[in-house]
């Protein structure tokens, strides 16, 4: 029927995805990043990626692992630190990347998912970001005009999901999951617990399924901690 | 001798007041919340998506979905609240944190803040601190008063790239509180064992002294 | 004759395509939920912070706080998902709704679209229809095909304050089915018992009669 | 202790709302309508409020209760209808009001809580609406540039809230409950149920106490329904 997105896997889910696409892929750090969708995009080998991700993961988990196999050809990122192989491709010139802040980052998401074209925002005012884009004057205080973005695919991980594609995170890991779901014209979803309608609170609800086109329970999650910190 | 890190981030705790809501940024600034003042209640912000940051977990507690802006394992405290990074940014951007402690390689006397890209190295990205410092209402840079060869970080202009105009408040180094004045930099107070000479020897951008310039009171 | 309101709306289920995410408006386009072809699934948008609207309430069940765009008490289906007025708009302003069904005083042949004032008389406010045709991808208008005092309504041009452009993709009336084309309206379909003539006789704007006008299977 | 937002009860959370105020109120018709804090507002008799709210209650009811007193000089809306003496007040000329779209309403209050000051959207464009307003064109398509609201005051209704202002809506309460409660400059949140901090689930919490500044349980709560409607 047509609103159960399901799909069988993570290879399914992501089937259509091209040489050359544009991609936003959700998380932060390593905290909810779509661990299954990744490792399919690295069996199925599409190259000359564009990903639009707030930090490009480590040498061997997360985008890093997209890194090693030099699908990736541009990186659009807050942060991306942490990443030997990322650095000698970026030194070499066999990888471009795009800085942008991360608040910028989060909010080009979000209108996108609401329809909005474009914003204004302080953050980057004075700075290289401001190069080469419009500004406007509020108030007596400056602002930069940031475009929404335009991805054909956004590729989430949450916690919870249902087969209208109806999402729920849990804690830290909802961060750039929830504004790229809704900024995707193909927004893909991998849940830990995939359930039938119907067992999600309506009000527990953060991203509702008319944002989501394919959920698909994953598998073997490993949810590696990036700085494992603890009280002494 | 100057302050050391733990000092730097006593001395600033006592810029938090009751009810605050606060972003500490990495490094030193992360530091602060051992040293929140008896008495007050502040909430921490974790701008990947948390207010009411509490402490690292007990070994063996930790969540890979609960962490914090430096990457780090955390807890939640009662009364802590999940949002997404578009609305972190958002009550960023709003106003509503009313005070952000951030580190920075350089500082100007006019406020401008560069802590982002050194030309030459590996650059990492800006994170949210360009968000950060354009937004908020109140920011404190805790950081060295020299760099590593000596030189001042508290300059007439940044010479690095710039994270952001006009938004520094006040400095906390190792030499003292420096107050960003439309006169440049005002010590308030300098550290014990730090005389004024030094001060003055070691800040390259237009320095006052305060009149009732004070010792720090650091434990 | 022509059709009648439930008639009408009947027609336009006919639009309903599986998966669709529908919002129906006020008045015919409400039924428009009463004949959801068998074997498709659709959700109902409700402007006010609703996905998956289900029917009224059992008698003694309604809940204040679960309400329609019309205010009326109604119910959730498995699948529902509440929200808030800003995120209803930002889907629907995004084109994730792939239907609006609404009334209208009058349409333009090219698609404007005057549904929100009458001068002299109290002007109740466009709600959310200026964001709902301003964005709606495909925008159906369920409406008489004349006036009380038989003027049509499918004109030229809109003589009342206009509450989008170009945005109306068919008009279903109780005497057929137009489709906005550039050469204006295009009849497909009349309904059963209403001549051509009548058709043209009643509609302003430029009219063409398709080739294969067929006769319109209601119930 | 200063993350404490209780206040005691109507009167005490509005207490400085002055003759002239600007202040935005929750609700969808009747549908969560900061009920308590209109009926303090009447009691109080402030005069020649400018009133943001999606609608204008019913004569007797909500909004009415402040327009039966004559406290409202000017509403802000996006449908004023059910509502006899609103009628009358408009003719006369002793109410002004200024009609905008409902997404365009919804949209201002959270752009002001979000810290973007304009907006741009389609809605309006080639109407009255439009009388007076920037455009701009993106990819074809003509938008009007839309301020953030700058309000003093936000007046709100929740389902459940805790001493530190945090709020869960219920159901179609959500509303503009929510935008308006993260506009607000000042933000009064009146709640059915308050509990202490540690109740509820910070992953299910709707607008962050961040964004509240003054919390109070009501009390005695009609609830009242606009358009009753059962089932056959």
């Amino acid at each position: 029927m047509g609103l159960n997105k399901c799909v069988k896997n993570a290879e399914e889910a992501i089937h259509d995805i091209q040489d050359g696409a544009t991609i936003m892929l959700g998380g932060f750090g390593l905290c909810g990043i779509p661990e299954n969708s990744i490792t399919a995009l690295v069996a199925k080998g599409v190259k000359n990626l564009t990903c639009i991700s707030n930090n490009a993961g480590v040498d061997d988990f997360g985008i890093g692992l997209m890194l090693q196999t030099k699908q990736v050809k541009k990186m659009i990122s807050s942060y991306v630190g942490e990443n030997a192989e990322f650095e000698r491709q970026l030194l070499s010139g066999e990888l471009e990347v795009e800085l942008i802040p991360q608040g910028t980052l989060a909010t080009r998401c979000l209108m996108a998912g609401y329809g909005i074209p474009f914003f204004p925002t302080p953050a980057g005012v004075g700075t290289e970001v401001a190069d080469g884009k419009d500004t406007v004057v509020r108030n007596g205080k400056t602002y930069l005009i940031e475009d929404a973005f335009d991805a054909e695919f956004a590729i989430v991980k949450a916690w919870k999901g249902d087969t209208y594609g109806n999402l729920i995170f849990k804690d830290t890991a909802r961060n750039f999951n929830a504004p790229m779901a809704m900024a995707g014209k193909t927004t893909i979803a991998e849940v830990e617990h995939l359930v039938n309608i119907g067992e999600l609170n309506p009000n527990e609800i953060h991203v509702p399924g008319i944002y989501v086109h394919r959920i698909f329970e994953g598998s073997n999650y490993e949810k590696r901690i990036e700085q494992l910190t603890v009280r002494n | 001798m100057g302050l050391n890190k733990n000092q730097i981030a006593q001395r600033i705790a006592k810029e938090l007041q009751d009810g605050f809501y606060v972003n500490l940024g990495i490094g030193i600034p992360t530091l602060v919340a051992n040293y929140i003042p008896h008495g007050i209640e502040v909430v921490l912000q974790s701008e990947n998506g948390l207010l009411g940051m509490g402490p690292f977990p007990i070994a063996g507690h930790e969540d890979a979905d609960l962490i914090n802006a430096g990457k780090q394992t955390i807890t939640t405290l009662p009364g802590s609240a999940f949002f997404d990074s578009a609305m972190s940014f958002g009550m960023i951007r709003a106003g509503k944190v009313h005070l952000t402690v951030l580190g920075a390689m350089e500082v100007a006397e006019n406020g401008d803040i560069a802590n982002w890209k050194v030309p030459g190295k590996m650059v990492k990205g800006m994170g949210g601190a360009m968000d950060l410092v354009a937004s908020a209402k109140n920011i404190i840079v805790a950081m060295q008063h020299t760099d590593k060869a000596g030189n001042s970080k508290l300059l007439p202009a940044c010479h690095l790239p710039i994270t952001g105009l006009h938004c520094v408040k006040k400095v906390v180094t190792d030499l003292g509180v420096f107050e960003i004045t439309k006169d440049g930099f005002l010590c308030t107070e300098h550290a014990p064992d730090v005389t004024i000479e030094e001060i003055k020897a070691k800040t390259a951008g237009k320095l006052t002294i305060a009149a009732d310039c004070k010792i720090m009171e650091v434990a």
